[in-house]
Parts: structure tokens; C-alpha cells; sequence
């Protein structure tokens, strides 16, 4: 249904990736987000902070498709309905998002069979990339809890999205591992050329430190309000 | 609503990725299709404990029986067919893929059919034997009504299931919607059942089989239609 | 060697026994005068009924020493746990086979296949109970899985004095006992008691001989798994 | 086996906490009782389609539907006792309080008897009129039977879900145990109905409904001596 | 059925609150834990580091008598069998461990009943010392993950244990809040007088920065084993 990736014109920078435009969401009668308004821009690594509960994830979950706003439009590759454009997106959660009972492998080689007509990563090579073992034969659900995050960051990695969105990517990882995953997040981001402008991350995070060398631009919620953007160093 | 299912020569194999990583799961540890097994064995046990069908009225209410306990083993089932897409959001993963929903939808479908026969294949002498019936009808309409049946069961059983997984107690939640859904098709099965059972003639023309077959053809159309609605719905 | 031969000597005379048991129960003892030759499937009913008692005494015992060994002692509760798993399978199959020829002996006897008299019924449920505790078993993984399996064994040994009380305490369409039940009940011809009893002890040599294989079997897979527990441990 | 439960004064007041808890969280969604009854409802209607009970045949049968329908209306309720618990591992943090394990399982099996006995109540008169009954015999034993037997239900259907809370499958397990060894108690509750229904004074001595009372006594005495080895099994 | 804490004589700070000897744990074949011997000394607070799947969590649960050692002794308070010492215990998992249908406040006032006959603090109190509004009339299953995780360092700050275990205290915490919870730690720890000898802390966690304020003492896992063990300074 949807193109395949490459068979669309690179966007160029002018375009954003993604415009979100006065975006609420409403959980009953309490705002989890209140007007958002924000433009993606092509290539950029963007960082979420914010206090617990401030509707980072909330905000990701929009992104992805997943939830609909209440109120204000969001537009994803120029295109208005979410999920026609959900293919060219990955989205990690707190959750692992694969299957408990087969090995990470498996996993990988069944998501990979769903992006059929799609450029994608061999599946090895995804679990190499977050440096975990493809031959490892326990299954998911005998994995620690930073194994797991590995294991879905390699899934969200095998599609080649060009939009990625990671929700506290790091929480559960040791530092030397978190430090590994930002070097990868920048050689991913970074594609066969030096930027490619096909690689969009947004990521949140509560250890800012750690997202500092890929950040171009960090955003602040509090209280589902976006209270500050500033602009990092381009690296 | 543009969730017409585009049913191209590569659907089939998108079906067939679906299916064999459930009879993967479920070949590795064969926990529900044994469970199911003793399970629907417990109902056959319960039900004609708790009619003792002195042999006369077996007959009569021997279809009933067979129906419910197939229906009630199939719910404990059907509440498991999604479970593991829910656990760890398995579900939103496969939701953000461009595959085709339908397909999910009609191999789950095919892979619950597949449980609920074998153990329906396993059962039925059992039920025979409790029940100590001989049928007097066309014994092989058997092989016809109770497939269709089944079919009917496990289509908007895998439909439902996907309705009801996300709200809080959707254990519960199935059979509340399945049941009123399922009852036109569960009384056709059972007056098919019984005519080929009883063998009273009183069904020349397969009127209950050609009923059934028209259900089935009439709601899987529906699921297939709608499946991608139910899936997307946030 | 000498193992060998004892274990070959062993299964030579376990073999000789039971087709000793076999030859008095169909050539040696008499027909039935009322039933005829279908009753001879009595030899093989009756001591498999009441043999798979024996066997879930075995369990119900076996989970016993599980639960008091438990905190004080994990290894010797790992051993009663093997015992306590042989107990229920061998049981099972003896309940099985009473589950079968039962119906095969009812359908010429009674004229139907089965019917929910209480002893019937208990037996069945019997089997259903000790068969959930071999599923639980496979169902549940990790160290926790023996102590559930003793205290589910426990309520399935609650139904084992019915089962055998029960075509004593109510008149059932299966035949009342025929020892400890009225006092001119048993046996009267000395061929048949015969019989019967070469045929409980065959059953009853082989029966404990498949449980001290399984438990032999059990213990070694205990061994290996904690052998390589060990060896987990101490790898690079 | 250091389980023996002391009852002391204390004791009952921590059941109040325990049950407080269920029927406040319970209050608040009224979530497992309305679909209980809902099921309830459709299993009644399910079988009174699927064996079309003739007035004379009805009496006979209608026991066996009414237990059955409860235990099936239980189950679902049952398996989800536990669940709350287990979500977030509140089972775990309650396992860390100094609290006495039994007083946990009795309140649990109060709640899950209070909720039950609530479904019997709004739907026996329904069933009545269902199945066009009157009873004959005496009616009042009726509320003797039907509690015993749905308290042997439910004491062991709290146990069993504990038990089965630790499986990977849990949704599935708990029936397969539970069944069994309510078997006979479901036996005793239909014959003991039916006796009641068809007033045939075939038991003049209450044998059933003596048959239940023991049933209650022995599972429920072994029940809170071993629910703490149950619950502190690794 | 465990004495009341109050009741017991002051542990003399030569006596150690958990002796594990030789502790290892298996999960089938796979080892956790292995032969790992410690001796944690009352009023002193542990950080556990080590990478994802190196033991951790296994370990404060082993410590907590939630899960048993395959081989090795565990002593707690002097006494062997886990479950006596429990009540002295507070546990806080990855998990809220609370209902998700009740309030914090709710929650909180349930599980104080259950600790009768020992002295607790009152569940507002301890709300307030987490920073969470004790008349927030939300249920649990609506808060943020973050909110979550202040109402289970409630619920553990609730019994006044004399051994704090805490898996991952900070993993979902912006930063703000992770430093109020060290320095909420560090006043826990004092008691009333200025180091208490019955206030026992161990905590895993992958940002040590955070918990150095208050550590005493760093202990390294790799891979099961206990490869490295520093004495901080004393705060
Ligand atoms: C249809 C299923 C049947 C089942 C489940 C069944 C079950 C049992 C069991 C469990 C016993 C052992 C009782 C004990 O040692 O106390 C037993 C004994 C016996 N059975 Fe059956 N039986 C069945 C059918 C039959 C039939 C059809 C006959 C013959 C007409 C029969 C005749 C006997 C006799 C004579 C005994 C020995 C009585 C005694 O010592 O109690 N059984 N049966
Ligand atoms: N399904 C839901 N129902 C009701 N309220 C919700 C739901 N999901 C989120 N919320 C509320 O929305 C707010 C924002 O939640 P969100 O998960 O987006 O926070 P967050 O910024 O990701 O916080 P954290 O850092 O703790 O993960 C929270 O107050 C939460 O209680
Ligand atoms: N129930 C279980 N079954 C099988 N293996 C398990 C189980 N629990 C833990 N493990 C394994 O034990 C190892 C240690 O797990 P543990 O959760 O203690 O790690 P951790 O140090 O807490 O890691 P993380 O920082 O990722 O939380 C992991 O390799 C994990 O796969
Ligand atoms: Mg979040
Ligand atoms: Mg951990």
C-alpha cells in the first residue's frame, strides 16, 4: 500500500518530516497535552525532557499514529492520515514489542517479512548492530530488561524508518551500553551520507547528559505544554 | 473505511508468515492445545454429569451438548488468541507495519480452527461413548455441519477477541459479545447435529447446513472488511 | 556386569510372571458361568483398580515429604518430588486401564458403555484430578512447580477414599466388592482366586518395576540438571 | 508446613481489610459483576436454545443448567481474582507484609461468594421463568444447597486460581484443576436441585445436601492450612 | 507472627543485617548469580551497578526472600528463614506493586493495615515525603511511570523497614525528582539521630552519579559474580 521508501523523492530540508499543529490529547477530562505546536525538520535528532507524567510518551504515541489527538491536526511526510505513513516511522516503547516466546532471531525474521516491498535490514545484522548475539537461543522472555530493550531497538532498527521515535531508549541500560546505543543512534542517523536527510529521531530521555552528542534540538514539556526548545550544536 | 482487503497473489503468503509463527509458538510448548484438549474432556464430563441422559433423552439433547462444550472449550481459547500480541504491545509493533490487517486476521482465524478441530477430532468418540449414541442419520453430514459450525465459531470468535482485548477485563468481555453473535449459528449447528443424529428425516433439503454456510459466508466477508477498522481503532 | 545380569534376570522373571498371569487368567480359571468368556477381563480390571490406589498413596505420600522436607531439606525433597511424579504417572496408567476395560466389559455386560453410578463416576474423576496434576506439572516452570504439585496432589488423595468406599456406601450398577465388602462375597472358586491373585502380583511387580525406572529416570535428570547447574556456575 | 493459621481476634479484622479492599475496587467499576451476570444471562439463554427442554423433559434438566451455569459465570470471575494482584505484583508486596496468608484467602473467597450468590439472586427468576418451573418439592432447601454448593465452588475456585496464577497460561489452568475436584460437589448441587425441583422425595434424609456440608468442611479446612505454602512458594 | 521491630535490641553495628554466603541462583541452566558472599553492615547505604543481565534485580530479590538460592545461605537479621524477617523489609521492583484501581492514598492506607502491630508512618505523611499530593483523586493505572514510582517508594518508606531494597529507584525520574529522592533517601537513612544503625540501604541503579551522594559502598556484578567492591565516603 504504502510506497516503497525509496521510491520517494528525498524530502528536502525545507519540508518537515512531521508538523504538529495545536496538538491536545485528553484523557477524560484531565490534558495529558495541551497545543503543542511543532515542526520536525528533516535529519534532526530531537530530545524530549521533561518531568514524569509532563505527556512525553503521550506526545510519541501521536507521532506514531497510535493515539489520535483530540483536538489540532498532525501531519506526517505531508500526508494527513497517520497511517498511511506508519511504515516509514519505528517506535520503541517501554514495552519490548515482540514476542515472549521466540528467540530475538525470530523476531526479527517475522517483523522483517511484514515490510515486504520495503528496504530492510537483515536481521542479523540488526542484532549485531545493538550488539547482541543472534545465535542466542533463549527465547525473549528469559531476557533481561535491558537484553529486551536491545532486542526492540534492533526491530525498530530493521525497517530503516526515516522517522524514529525512542521512548527513554536508556532508562534501563548500563552506562557503557547507553553510551554504545547513542554512537549507533548517530551512525544511523548519519546513513550512507554524512546527514541523511531520511533519518529523523526523536527520543526522550530523563538523562539528558547522555542524548547530549546527537541532540540538534531539545524540547521541554511540562504539564503537556511546550515550554522550551533550544537548539543544540549540530555535531 | 479504506480497508479494502487487497487480496494479491502475496497475500497468501503474508497469511502463511502469520500462521506459521503462531503454530511456532504454540509447537513449542503446546500448552493450549493440550489444555484445550482436557478442558473440552472436562466439559464433555461435566455436562453429561449434570444431565444424565438416561439413553432415550440423549438423543435429544446429545446436540446441545456437543455445541456448548465446543463452544465453551473454544472461548478459553479464543481469550488466549491475542494475548500475546497484548503482553508486551506486540500488537502496536504490528499495527505500524504496511502489512495487510486482514491477513492477521484470517490466520488467526486458520490457526484457531486448527486447534479447535483436533480437538473436536480427539473428543468425538469420547462424547459417543458417554452418550452411548450410534447416529441413525447421514453419519458424514457430520463432516460438513460441525466444520461450518466451528468455522462460525473461530471467525467472529478471532474478530471479537481483537474487539475486546482492549478493555480492562477482557477475559470476561469476549463471550459477552461473541455469545449473542454466535447464537443464530450455534442453533443452526445444533439442529443440524440433531437431525443427523436422531435421523427423523426432518431436514431433506440440508436446510441448517445451507444456513450455516450462508452465516459463514456473510460474516467472514464482514471481518475481513472490517478487521483493519477494529485493528486501527486507537 | 554384574548389574547387567541382575537387571537382565530381573526382567526375564517380571516377564515370566505376567505371562504366567496371563495363562491362569485366560486358560487355568473357569469361565464365568453368567457372562461367560468376557469375564475373564475381570483378572486385569480388578487388579489394575486397585493397584492404581497404591500408586496414588505413593504420590500422596511422596508430596507429603515434599512439603515438610521443603525449607529444611531440598534435597531429599527433590528425591520425594521424583517419587511423587512416578507415583501419578504410573497411577494414571493404571486408571487408564481401568477406565478401558471397564467400558469394554460394560457394553457386553450392561448394554451400554458407562453410566454415572458413583463408583464410575469417582474413578473417572480420580484420573481427571491426577491428570491435571501431571499438567500443572508441565505448565509450570521453576522451583515453585514442586511445592504446588504436593499441595494439589493432597486435594486429589481427598477423592481416593471415596472412590473406594463408593460401591460400599451406595448400591451402584457396578458390581459390589468382592473382597471386604459383605462377608459372603469373594471369590469361591479356588481356580479363579487363583487366578486373580497371580495376575495382582504380575500386575503389581510390574507396576512398582516401571515406578523404580521412573524414578530411577527422574533422579538422573536431576543429576544432569544439576550437574550442569554446576557447570553454569563455574564457566568462564 | 509451618501454616497452621491462627485465628486470633485480630484475625477477622484483617479479612475486613482484605475484603474492604476487593469490594471497594469492585464498587468502583462494578466491572466483574455486571459482565457476570450478563454471562450468566446468555449461558441460561444459550441452553435453554441449544436443548429446548419441553416442559415435562425441563425439570429434569434445569438442575444441571443452573449449576452449570454458575460454575461457567464463576470461572471467568474466579480467574480474574487474582489478576489485580498480579498485574503489578501487588502479590509480591502483600507477601512481604507480616500478615497472615489465610485471612488473604478467606477474604477472597467471601468476595468472590458475595458476588456469585449476587448473580444467583438476580437471575433465579429468571431461570424460573425460563424453564416454566414450579418447583414441587420443598423450596426453602433451596437456599441451603445453592449456597453450600457455590461456597464449594468458590472456597476451591480461589484456591486453584491462586495456585495457578504462578503458570504461564494461567487463564487456561485454572478450570483444568478446578474442575475435577469440584466434580463431586457439582454433583451433589445438581442431584440435591433436582430433588428440590422435582419433588420426589427420593432423599428424605437431606443426603446431599449432608453429602455438601462435608464437602465444604474438608476442602475448606485443607484449603487455609496449606494457602500459605501455596503463597510463599517461590 | 515476627515481633514487632521495636520490640527487638538495637542491632549492634557489628552484627550485619544480611549475611549472603556463597548465594548462587540458576533460572534452568543459566546462571544468575554466582557463589556471590556478602555481609551488608547496618546503617549503610549499598549502590548495586553492573550491566543489563549481570544479577541485580536477582539479587534484591533473593535479598528480599521473594526467590530462593539454588545453592548458598542467606541469613536476614540473624535468622535463616527468609520469610520470618520479611516485615523488617521494603521491596520496591521495577513494577508499582500497587493497585492500579485504588489511589496512592487508598493503597497506602490498605497496606498500613496490614502491617498492624508495628510502627508505620501514616500514609499521607508518607505521600507527602515523595512529593506526591495524598488528595490527587486519580487512580494508580492514570498516573505517569514516574508518578508510579514515587507511590511505590511510598509504600515502602510506609513500614519503616530496617532494610531498604530498591531495584532501579531513579530509571524513570527526571532529573529534579531523582535528586529530591537521594536527598529523601539520605534523610531516611539518618532516622532521628544522626546515622541510624537500623536504616539499611541497597540500590541498583545504572546513573551512579546520582547515588554517590549517599553511597557507602559500591558493589560491582558482572556477569553473576561480584567482581568489585568500593567504600565510599561517608556522607
Ligand atoms: C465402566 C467403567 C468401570 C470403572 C471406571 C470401574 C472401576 C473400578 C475400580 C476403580 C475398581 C477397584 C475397586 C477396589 O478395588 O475397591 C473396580 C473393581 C471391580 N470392577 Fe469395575 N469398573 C468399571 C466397570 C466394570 C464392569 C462393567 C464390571 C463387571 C460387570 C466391573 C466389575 C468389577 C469388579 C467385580 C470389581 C472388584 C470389586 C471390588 O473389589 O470392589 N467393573 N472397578
Ligand atoms: N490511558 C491513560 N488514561 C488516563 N491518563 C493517562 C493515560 N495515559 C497517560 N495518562 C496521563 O497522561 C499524563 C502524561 O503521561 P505520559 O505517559 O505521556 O507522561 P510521560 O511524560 O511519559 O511521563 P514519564 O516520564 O513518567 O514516562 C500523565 O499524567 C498520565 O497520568
Ligand atoms: N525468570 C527468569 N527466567 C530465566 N532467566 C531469568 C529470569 N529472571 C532473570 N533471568 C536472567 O538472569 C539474568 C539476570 O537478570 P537480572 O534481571 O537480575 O539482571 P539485571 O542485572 O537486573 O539487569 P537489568 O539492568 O537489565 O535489569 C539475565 O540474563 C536474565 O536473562
Ligand atoms: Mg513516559
Ligand atoms: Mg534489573
Amino acid at each position: 500500500m504504502t510506497p516503497a521508501a525509496q521510491d520517494l523523492p528525498a524530502s528536502t530540508s525545507s519540508e518537515p518530516v512531521a508538523r504538529i499543529q495545536s496538538v491536545s490529547r485528553l484523557f477524560g477530562d484531565f490534558a495529558a497535552l495541551r497545543n503543542v505546536t511543532l515542526d520536525l525538520e528533516p535529519g534532526k535528532c530531537y530530545v524530549l525532557l521533561g518531568e514524569n507524567g509532563a505527556g512525553k510518551s503521550t506526545l510519541l504515541r501521536i507521532l506514531a499514529g497510535l493515539l489520535l489527538p483530540s483536538h489540532g491536526a498532525i501531519t506526517l511526510f505531508g500526508n494527513s492520515t497517520p497511517t498511511e505513513s506508519r511504515a516509514r516511522i519505528g517506535y520503541m516503547s517501554h514495552a519490548p514489542m515482540l514476542y515472549d516466546e521466540l528467540t530475538a532471531l525470530e523476531n526479527l525474521r517475522y517483523f522483517r517479512s511484514l515490510y515486504s516491498g520495503q528496504p530492510t535490514l537483515a536481521p542479523e545484522e540488526a542484532l549485531a548492530q545493538v550488539g547482541l548475539d543472534p545465535a542466542l537461543s533463549r527465547s525473549l522472555g528469559q531476557y533481561s530488561q535491558g537484553m529486551r530493550q536491545r532486542a526492540s531497538l534492533a526491530r525498530v532498527l530493521l525497517s530503516q524508518p526515516e522517522l524514529l521515535l525512542l521512548d527513554e531508549p536508556f532508562s534501563n541500560m548500563d552506562v557503557e551500553s547507553a553510551h554504545q546505543m547513542v554512537s549507533l543512534l548517530a551512525r544511523f542517523r548519519a546513513g550512507r551520507r554524512t546527514r541523511d536527510p531520511r533519518r529523523t529521531i526523536v527520543l526522550t530521555t530523563h538523562q539528558r547528559s547522555l542524548a547530549t552528542p546527537i541532540a540538534d534540538c531539545v524540547l521541554t514539556l511540562k504539564a503537556g505544554r511546550l515550554v522550551a526548545r533550544e537548539e543544540g550544536t549540530l555535531s | 473505511m479504506n480497508a479494502t482487503p487487497t487480496i494479491r497473489p502475496g497475500w497468501f503468503a503474508l497469511v502463511w508468515t502469520h500462521l506459521r509463527k503462531d503454530l511456532r509458538i504454540e509447537g513449542r510448548s503446546r500448552e493450549s492445545i493440550n489444555s484445550m484438549l482436557f478442558f473440552a474432556l472436562l466439559v464433555v464430563v461435566l455436562f453429561s454429569m449434570a444431565f444424565d441422559p438416561t439413553a432415550a433423552a440423549s438423543r435429544q439433547i446429545a446436540a446441545g451438548v456437543l455445541c456448548v462444550a465446543t463452544l465453551f472449550a473454544s472461548v478459553s481459547a479464543l481469550n488466549q488468541a491475542w494475548a500475546r500480541e497484548i503482553r508486551h504491545q506486540v500488537l502496536d509493533a504490528l499495527r505500524m507495519t504496511p502489512s495487510d490487517a486482514a491477513a492477521l486476521f484470517f490466520a488467526k482465524a486458520l490457526a484457531n480452527f486448527f486447534f479447535v478441530s483436533l480437538v473436536q477430532l480427539v473428543l468425538g468418540p469420547v462424547f459417543f461413548i458417554f452418550y452411548n449414541l450410534h447416529p441413525l442419520g447421514d453419519t458424514w453430514q457430520l463432516a460438513l455441519v460441525i466444520p461450518l459450525g466451528t468455522w462460525a465459531l473461530v471467525a467472529n470468535g478471532t474478530f471479537f477477541a481483537a474487539l475486546s482485548i482492549r478493555s480492562r477485563n477482557r477475559e470476561m468481555l469476549l463471550p459477552l459479545i461473541l455469545f449473542p453473535i454466535f447464537l443464530p449459528a450455534l442453533l443452526a449447528m445444533v439442529l443440524g447435529v440433531k437431525t443427523i443424529l436422531t435421523g427423523d428425516g426432518s431436514d431433506p433439503q440440508l436446510l441448517w447446513l445451507k444456513l450455516l454456510a450462508g452465516y459463514d459466508i456473510l460474516f467472514m466477508t464482514a471481518s475481513l472488511l472490517l478487521f483493519e477498522t477494529v485493528l486501527q481503532a486507537e | 556386569m554384574m548389574k547387567k545380569l541382575f537387571l537382565l534376570t530381573g526382567i526375564a522373571a517380571i516377564a515370566l510372571l505376567m505371562s504366567w498371569g496371563f495363562y491362569q487368567a485366560m486358560y487355568a480359571a473357569p469361565a464365568d458361568a453368567a457372562q461367560g468368556d468376557i469375564g475373564r477381563i475381570f483378572y486385569y480390571h480388578v487388579p489394575h483398580g486397585m493397584l492404581c490406589y497404591l500408586f496414588f498413596t505413593i504420590n500422596f505420600v511422596a508430596s507429603l515429604l515434599v512439603l515438610g522436607w521443603q525449607r529444611t531439606n531440598p534435597a531429599r525433597a527433590l528425591a520425594a518430588d521424583a517419587w511423587a511424579l512416578a507415583g501419578a504417572e504410573v497411577g494414571v496408567v493404571f486408571c487408564s486401564v481401568v477406565l478401558v476395560t471397564g467400558p469394554i466389559w460394560g457394553r457386553p455386560v450392561w448394554g451400554i458403555w458407562w453410566t454415572w453410578d458413583p463408583r464410575l463416576t469417582t474413578t473417572l474423576v480420580l484420573w481427571l484430578i491426577y491428570v491435571s496434576y501431571l499438567l500443572v506439572r508441565r505448565f509450570t516452570s521453576g522451583s515453585q512447580v514442586t511445592t504446588l504439585a504436593a499441595v494439589l496432589s493432597i486435594f486429589g488423595a481427598l477423592d481416593m477414599p471415596v472412590n473406594y468406599l463408593a460401591n460400599r456406601l451406595w448400591r451402584t450398577q457396578h458390581p459390589s466388592p468382592v473382597f471386604g465388602g459383605d462377608p459372603d462375597a469373594g471369590l469361591k472358586d479356588p481356580a479363579m482366586l487363583h487366578a486373580f491373585g497371580w495376575n495382582l502380583l504380575a500386575w503389581a511387580v510390574w507396576g512398582l518395576a516401571v515406578l523404580s525406572f521412573r524414578v530411577y529416570i527422574e533422579r538422573r535428570q536431576q543429576k544432569i540438571q544439576h550437574n550442569a547447574a554446576l557447570a553454569a556456575l563455574n564457566a568462564d
